[in-house]
């Protein structure tokens, strides 16, 4: 019942908002978006499936039996986890851009509860096309936010966005269905509900015709990370997105493409995906090299940050694609983190921006001495994201390395990437403190440059709602940097099944790709 | 020499020579866990320091009483120490086990492994911690309420991430600890962060850093794959069980140590990245003294020390590190004479120690590196106060030219005299505990064999006799000579008149004299007798190291099986039998550097003191002489540029990737946004125009389509009619 | 018969149909047009080659003239450069057509034709042109404006011309050969005679000619058909079974009989047609005044309903 | 009593009957398209219409049925209705930009 209350909420929210004054939109806002947040730890305690992968908040309302297609949810320890970061990123998006916008206050608010509506629908979906719709509704809301709310040239990037994604998303669902229809064909009647179609694609579908729905559905989730050749839309989204919406985008929506990939890529197709693993192994690495290079020549902050997570999500997908425990935990563990870090990472940006409104580390920096609690925020979650151990990034970063690396053939789970693969990938981490500290060299470090003749309302550092804006998202860096151990064995469960059909599935296929036992 | 002092009771214990693997679980030691929290207190209390904006040194007495609290600890640790070593566990980190095979288990938790190694380097880091802190309460005055507590919350960070890499018990808390060391060493030499030179030395540092440690890392992914394990207990157990073991073949055995090799050069700045050391002496100078001087760069030799069987198993690997060392050594030396700010000379002096130290793990000697670096942390620790309190009390006056005669000014004797005995030590001057330490290397360079040690060992007393002359070259031009100075640029608070030195006062000089007092009895330790095992030459430090995985390179165990091919395990081939002992000059090794380095010291010091003391002038005369040489010219100007090798870094390394950027950048924006993506959004638009014509409205163009399209339908329902389809006949 | 030959032909006459339309002086036109009509010959001769050949060459040759004569004279219609000549050429046309009418055995629809199209419709054309045809000034007179002189580019107009022709070769060259035809004389006496039953009126009418003669009730037996004649049984006057001899009706009596029998409310429907145009031509073209532009304009513009509502201006 | 009743009435008589009406109507189609002048072009139909009556009376004579020239019948009506329509519109067409070109009507365009 809880998971239907959690999607519900921010839909009455958003009808209370449309009905209030628009000065109290806010309010409502911060109060629905609270409650969802309540709501959800309230699920999590009561969930009793933490480790075994169990499922709990199960709930189904059959809407057209005749298709098999039901308003199915449920979540699994790792859906819940997403969800727990999704309502937690929700009231710190809004109470973050509490003086960012100033006009049609209802329709923004509105629309913020909307996304966070679909992306908890994203996460607790149990019937594949309420997973789609959700999936797809992600698109409107976000495109709404960069449109209206944007800054110069945010037509373009919104429509760039809205189309690119939503492309890449048909093909996907040309996958689905046809998964969706071998199963009809195969038991005769329809079956919506993903454990049938699951378990039907890994044991009923030939390996061409895994391949041919692998490609599909990765061209919808590999725009969605986004991946390396097809990753050209987000920097443009972001550095026109207003800060809440660059926030959710790169704390959550970028994460519906890798929890795509966990939930259906790899339970669905495991043939497929071990004799393509190595080449999107080589695109995921591609994607960290290369946008770390080009973060580290870049001028626009948000920008920078933009390609960041471009690099940063090459390592999830690369644990993902190691096949193996560690690897999986490693990359459901960065999605985590990317979130928390990057999260605020925007936050403290879009702080900025308001303060000074501009984001060119050009005319900018040395920010250290006028703004020093921003300063030292902005130093903690570069290190957060830089991978420092005892922070967050590195715990999950060095297990989507160990596990690629240990994808070499050689523990119970022989996988197809191997040690070169990580070797190469392990050059993003000098990288990644390369552009990092120069980011934060210029910004916060140096003689102090201010742009001239910009007044801005807010107090010269941050003030009391900015810092509690920014405070749990730190907690959350150190607790998961430290003690990551509580977040491993609970998603032990999930992660073992999703890797159920590929100890045999594996074995057979490597054969053609790697020598039994050797390094390749 | 036989060993002539043994006071210290502890050392009485004797023990058979224990294989290292089964180091007691003693959870009972927990206490030992304060050497961690201690510094991590006082970083929770300076940092509330810098948020209350607290103007007074409370943040420096916390961090010396923490630092204290945490050295007293690790001597109580000492005290009760076994040799087998105790594991102490404190908190779970990671663990994840998927399955009850070898390789399906991961733990790396918060935990302590204590055994003499570890326990040797935590007391001298704490140690040297609490005096360096006590130093810069005084040093750091000028900054008292600006950015005094967030001064100490570094040095604090500094500890705990140091104690933690020492202290840890498997390699993952290690790389915490050389990460955390790594950025602390960042946010200290970022203190100026005003000045830009900091900044980017800060991050110059912590980048160089971060390449070592992206090597550690990979050793640390090698070594899971191929042993399972990353725990140092079950790392020693698979080592004790002999090295014919199924893991042991295969390339990773043989690219771990190199990997490895990769961090140490990193953090221990040498060769290839030392480039980030000299210019981490932008930061302030206690900052200097204790982390590039004691501590932090001795993280690769502990690292080398603490893995040593590995490198064991490669004996290639060890040639490496001797050659590596031995011309770090010779290269800072040569670009440390031709400096002229004494912070500098003594930040390549440290490079070129640094070598030593190398060299002496690559001839197996592990002992003796492990001892040069305890003598070594104390007196460069000490120069480099004396170099802080120079530039505190005269403005930041840094250059050698600008001040002499020291030694005659009032309140500054004390300074004067603890250099001076300080530059003893590092010259390697006979009976003092540099020359020790070092002749314990260049003996064992001569011992061990392996290709070209010989060249080796004549070329690193060659380098002692650089080092002996620019130490005293800096001596002699700052302390001796007549009594002059130019204050520096740092004219902060000139009240009027002419400037006059203030010179260091209690806190200062007691620290340089306790530093000088222990530079002085760090020569002690060598004479003490050795208990671990009776063919053990080498002292108190001989016995520490002797019960770590370092063992092998204690003198007496090494010559005999590095030659041989790791056939047999290195235990059996210890008690084979001592091999004949190579000689030189018909001495023993030993006896022979005692009388060679000691001659090339006092040369060293000789040419100094003609050149920098007696006739400075002749000095000047022969640079300008090496200058006017064409032949020549280009050597001096070559040492002073410090041979062009930031230079090369940048032009091979730092300026490709840039470009390599906007092209990736220009690549990016044009081709995949610009011709891919836009241009397949163009191609609907493009259709479109090419249709549009049709629909210009005129009444007869419509007709004609709309016939044409009913012509077209019509003519091939009949043609297929006709035809069939395709050919086929209907 | 290589089935591909017709096409050719069509094509022939598509080129020639082509250098008609584009040619700027009269020789190049005649020569097209001879051209066209190569190809229509050809095609002609081909289509001889068909099942049962050509049964009667004096009337195959009659409607040949016929036909050669109806499309010279379309080509020329839509090839002049006056209408009122294309008009008239048109007439002939129409002529050319009834001629093959009565070829075809359709005697009443060729005077019909005659009648109707060449009489009337035509005439309307004529009296438009012209009406439509007055030179703004005096100079111009005789000056063909330009829109007559050039004539749209003919290739896509003659591209679509040919493709239905082909479409029409290839009907007229295949499938022809599985149509049913009509049957021998017997079959058509029989189709007669069930027409003549659904008519009792003017069968009643018929018999009452013939003097004394009454008609038994029952009209599906009485009307036979015996050899080749039409009979109809019945009583005569002196009570005696007599049959009467119904002579084969003509062409425009079967016309009538099969207009009334199977399509008397299409008949009433084209009267409803014919009354519509009448009104349709009434109301449009009622004396409007002209509207200055700008009104115009406004007019449009405002969208102030249909075209109706203008005002009266004085001249 | 059929005057000139021919006995047969061959297959290849019906296709000349039928060649000669797609004659007429590409002829016509041709026009139509090609010419600028609205009247013509409205000729042009009316030769549309010749061809269908051809086509209609030979497929009549073939099938011995007369609802083929009955239907020409309805042809007639059909040409002349449109005829009068069409010459109305031609007509206020003229009057308003006093010309025939078809050329001139583009406002339809969209």
């Amino acid at each position: 019942m809880l998971g239907v209350l959690l999607m519900v909420v921010p839909l009455v929210g958003a009808v209370a908002i449309a009905l209030s004054p628009s000065r109290a939109a806010k309010g409502i806002a911060l109060v629905a978006t609270l409650a969802g947040l309540g709501i959800a730890i309230l699920a999590a305690i009561d969930f009793s499936d933490w480790g075994t992968g169990g499922w709990g908040l199960e709930y189904n309302l059959p809407l057209l039996p005749a298709m098999g297609i039901s308003l199915a949810l449920g979540a699994d320890s790792v859906s819940m986890l997403l969800m727990l970061l999704t309502t937690l990123l929700m009231p710190l998006a809004i109470l973050g851009s509490w003086t960012a916008v100033s006009d049609r206050l209802r329709e923004y608010y509105g629309w913020l509860l909307l996304l966070s509506t679909a992306m908890i629908g994203v996460f607790l979906a149990r019937d594949l096309l309420v997973f789609y719709i959700c999936f797809e509704f992600t698109l409107v809301p976000m495109y709404f936010l960069i449109a209206i709310y944007g800054s110069t040239n945010r037509a373009w990037a919104s429509l760039k966005f809205f189309i690119y994604t939503f492309l890449g998303s048909l093909f996907a669902l040309a996958g689905f269905l046809y998964v969706a229809w071998a199963n009809a064909e195969h038991a005769g009647a329809w079956s919506f509900a993903i454990p049938d179609l699951v378990h039907f694609a890994s044991t009923g579908l030939t390996t061409g015709e895994q391949g041919w729905i692998l490609l599909a559905l990765m061209a919808g989730f590999a725009v969605k990370i986004p991946l390396f050749p097809v990753h050209t839309w987000l920097p443009l989204a972001h550095t026109e997105a207003p800060t809440a919406g660059s926030v959710l985008l790169a704390g959550v929506l970028l994460k519906l493409g890798t929890y795509g990939l966990f939930r259906f890529v790899l339970p669905m197709v495991p043939a497929a995906v071990v004799e393509w693993a190595p080449f999107m192994g080589v695109l995921a690495i591609i994607g960290i090299l290369y946008a770390a290079l080009i973060c580290w020549v870049q001028t626009d902050v948000k920008k920078l940050v933009a390609y960041s997570s471009v690099s940063h999500l090459g390592f999830c997908v690369l644990g993902l694609l190691a096949l193996n425990p560690l690897g999986l935990q490693g990359s459901v563990l960065y999605m985590i983190n990317h979130g928390l870090s990057t999260g605020a990472l925007f936050f403290l940006i879009g702080m900025m921006y308001e303060r000074y409104h501009t984001r060119d580390m050009g005319t900018i920096g040395g920010l250290g001495s006028k703004m020093p609690v921003w300063s030292f925020f902005m130093v903690f979650f570069v290190l957060a994201s830089v991978g420092l151990p005892g922070l967050n990034g590195f715990v999950s970063e060095f297990l989507c390395l160990l596990g690629t690396f240990a994808a070499g053939g050689t523990g119970a789970y022989p996988g197809v990437l191997g040690p070169w693969f990580a070797a190469a990938a392990a050059l993003g981490m000098v990288f990644a403190a390369m552009y990092l500290l120069l980011m934060v060299g210029k910004i916060v470090f140096g003689s102090l440059r201010e742009p001239s003749g910009v007044h801005s309302d807010l107090p010269a550092d941050l003030n009391a709602r900015e810092i509690l804006v920014l405070v749990p998202l730190a907690i959350g860096c150190v607790v998961l940097g430290v003690q990551p151990d509580f977040v491993m064995h609970a998603i032990e469960g999930s992660i073992a099944d999703t890797l159920a059909s590929y100890p045999t599935a594996v074995t057979d296929a490597t054969e053609i790709l790697v020598g039994r036992g050797g390094m390749p | 020499m036989t060993p002539i002092l043994t006071f210290i009771p502890k050392l009485s214990m004797s023990a058979p020579a224990v294989p290292v693997s089964d180091a007691i679980i003693s959870p009972n030691l927990s206490w030992a866990g304060l050497i961690l929290l201690l510094p991590l207190v006082s970083l929770v209390l300076c940092g509330l320091c810098a948020a209350m904006r607290v103007k007074s040194k409370l943040p420096a007495v916390i961090t010396a009483a923490s630092l204290a609290g945490a050295f007293v600890t690790s001597v109580f640790l000492y005290l009760n120490y076994e040799p087998p070593g105790e594991v102490i566990p404190l908190l779970d980190w990671m663990n994840l086990t998927w399955g009850e095979g070898r390789f399906e288990s991961f733990t790396a938790n918060f935990s302590l492994y204590i055994d003499s190694l570890s326990l040797l380097w935590i007391m001298f880091v704490t140690g040297l911690g609490t005096l360096i802190t006590i130093y810069a309460s005084e040093y750091m005055e000028p900054d008292l309420g600006k950015g005094y507590s967030r001064f100490f919350a570094g040095v604090s960070v500094f500890l705990f991430a140091m104690a933690a890499l020492v202290l840890s018990d498997n390699l993952l808390m290690l790389y915490l600890g050389w990460e955390g060391v790594g950025f602390a060493s960042y946010w200290l030499i970022g203190y100026y962060f005003e000045r830009p030179a900091a900044v980017a030395a800060a991050k110059k540092a912590f980048i160089v850093n971060r390449i070592g440690d992206l090597g550690l890392a990979l050793a640390i992914y090698l070594i899971w794959t191929t042993f399972g394990t990353v725990q140092y207990d079950e790392l020693s157990t698979i080592f004790a069980a002999g090295s014919m073991n199924p893991e042991f073949e295969g390339w990773t055995t043989s690219a771990i140590p190199f990997l490895l090799m990769l961090a140490a050069f990193g953090k221990s700045a040498q060769l290839p990245l030392y480039v980030w050391l000299p210019d981490a002496m932008e930061g302030p100078t206690p900052v200097s003294a204790l982390i590039h001087a004691a501590t932090m760069v001795t993280a690769g030799i502990y690292l080398i020390a603490r893995t040593y069987q590995f490198f064991l198993l490669e004996p290639v690997s060890l040639h490496v590190i001797a050659w590596v060392g031995g011309l770090t050594a010779l290269l800072a030396a040569t670009i440390g004479m031709a400096q002229h700010d004494i912070k500098r000379i003594m930040a390549y002096s440290t490079v070129s120690q640094l070598g030593y130290m190398f060299l002496g793990l690559g001839v197996l000697t592990t002992y003796g590196a492990a001892y040069h670096v305890f003598t070594h942390a104390f007196f460069k620790a000490l120069l480099f106060l004396t170099c802080g309190a120079i530039m505190h009390g005269f403005a930041g006056q840094l250059d050698l030219r600008k001040i002499s005669g020291l030694r005659h000014m009032k309140g500054w004797r004390i300074t004067a005299w603890t250099m001076l005995i300080g530059c003893l030590a590092l010259a390697g001057f006979p009976l003092t505990s540099g020359f020790f330490s070092k002749d314990a290397i260049l003996a064992e360079a001569f011992v061990t064999q392996g290709p070209g040690f010989e060249i080796l060992g004549w070329m690193a007393i060659f380098t002692a006799g650089l080092t002996a002359y620019y130490t005293f070259r800096v001596w002699f031009r700052v302390c001796a000579g007549p009594a002059s100075f130019e204050p520096g640029d740092e004219q902060h608070d000139d009240h009027g008149g002419a400037f006059h030195p203030h010179a260091p006062r209690f806190a200062i000089n007691m620290v340089l004299v306790l530093l000088a007092v222990g530079s002085l009895v760090a020569a002690v330790p060598y004479f003490m007798s050795n208990q671990a095992d009776d063919r053990l030459v080498g002292g108190w430090v001989a016995d520490m190291v002797h019960d770590s995985p370092a063992r092998g390179g204690i003198p007496g165990f090494s010559e005999t099986h590095a030659v041989h091919a790791i056939a047999d395990s290195h235990e059996a081939a210890a008690h084979a039998g001592e091999a004949a002992h190579p000689t030189l000059f018909g001495m023993d090794p030993h006896a022979a550097m005692y009388w060679i380095s000691g001659t090339v010291g006092i040369v060293g010091l000789l040419l100094a003191a003609w050149l920098h003391l007696w006739r400075r002038s002749a000095a000047d005369a022969i640079k300008a002489w090496l200058y006017s040489q064409f032949w020549i010219a280009w050597l001096p100007r070559a040492m002073e540029r410090k041979w062009y090798v930031d230079e090369f870094y940048h032009a091979v390394i730092r300026a490709p990737l840039w470009i390599l950027g906007h092209i990736f950048y220009v690549f990016d924006r044009f081709i995949i946004d610009g011709v891919c993506v836009d241009g397949i959004a163009r191609i609907p638009r493009g259709v479109a125009r090419w249709l549009q014509p049709l629909q210009a409205g005129a009444v007869q163009s419509l007709a004609v389509v709309m016939a044409g399209g009913a012509a077209i339908i019509l003519l091939l329902m009949a043609l297929f009619m006709q035809f069939g389809w395709f050919g086929g006949q209907v | 018969m290589d089935p591909i030959l017709p096409y050719i032909a069509t094509a022939v006459g598509a080129i020639g149909l082509l250098i008609v339309l584009s040619a700027r002086t009269a020789p190049v036109r005649g020569v097209g047009g001879l051209i066209g009509l190569a190809g229509l010959a050809w095609l002609f001769v081909l289509a001889g080659s068909l099942p049962d050949g050509i049964q009667d060459a004096v009337e195959e040759g009659f409607f040949l003239v016929f036909a050669l004569m109806a499309v010279a004279s379309a080509v020329q219609m839509i090839s002049q450069r006056r209408p009122v000549y294309a008009a008239l050429f048109f007439v002939l046309v129409v002529l050319s057509v009834c001629g093959v009418l009565v070829m075809l055995e359709a005697f009443f629809m060729a005077f019909a034709l005659v009648i109707v199209y060449a009489g009337a419709i035509l005439i309307t054309y004529m009296f438009v042109l012209m009406l439509a045809q007055q030179a703004t000034d005096t100079e111009h007179i005789g000056e063909i404006p330009q829109y007559d002189r050039e004539s749209r580019d003919p290739r896509a107009a003659v591209l679509v011309a040919a493709m239905f022709m082909a479409t029409v070769v290839a009907a007229a060259f295949t499938g022809l050969g599985d149509l049913t035809p009509a049957g021998d004389a017997q079959a058509r006496l029989q189709a007669d005679a069930a027409l003549l039953r659904s008519l009792p009126k003017q069968v009643e009418r018929l018999a009452a000619k013939s003097n004394g003669f009454t008609l038994n009730t029952d009209l599906a037996s009485s009307l036979r058909v015996e050899g080749d004649e039409l009979v109809l049984a019945g009583t005569n006057a002196d009570g005696g079974a007599a049959t009467i001899l119904l002579s084969s009706p003509g062409n425009t009596s079967h016309v009538g009989w099969s207009l009334v029998a199977s399509f008397p409310a299409s008949l009433e429907l084209a009267g409803v047609i014919l009354l519509m145009a009448m009104f349709g031509a009434v109301v449009l073209a009622r004396r409007q005044v002209e509207h200055a532009e700008q009104e115009l304009a406004e007019a449009i513009g405002a969208g102030r309903g249909g075209y109706g509502e203008s005002q009266e201006v004085d001249e | 009593m059929s005057l000139l009743a021919s006995e047969a009435f061959s297959q290849a008589s019906l296709a000349h009957a039928i060649l000669l009406s797609g004659a007429l109507l590409s002829i016509g189609i041709a026009g139509f398209l090609s010419r600028r002048n609205l009247i013509v072009m409205f000729l042009c139909t009316e030769l549309m219409f010749q061809a269908v009556i051809v086509a209609m009376v030979a497929f009549g004579r073939w099938y011995w049925d007369f609802s083929g020239q009955v239907f020409v019948i309805f042809i007639l009506t059909v040409a002349a209705a449109e005829a009068a329509l069409a010459l109305a519109l031609v007509v206020l067409l003229y009057r308003r930009r006093s010309t025939l070109d078809a050329e001139v009507w583009t406002e339809l365009r969209e």
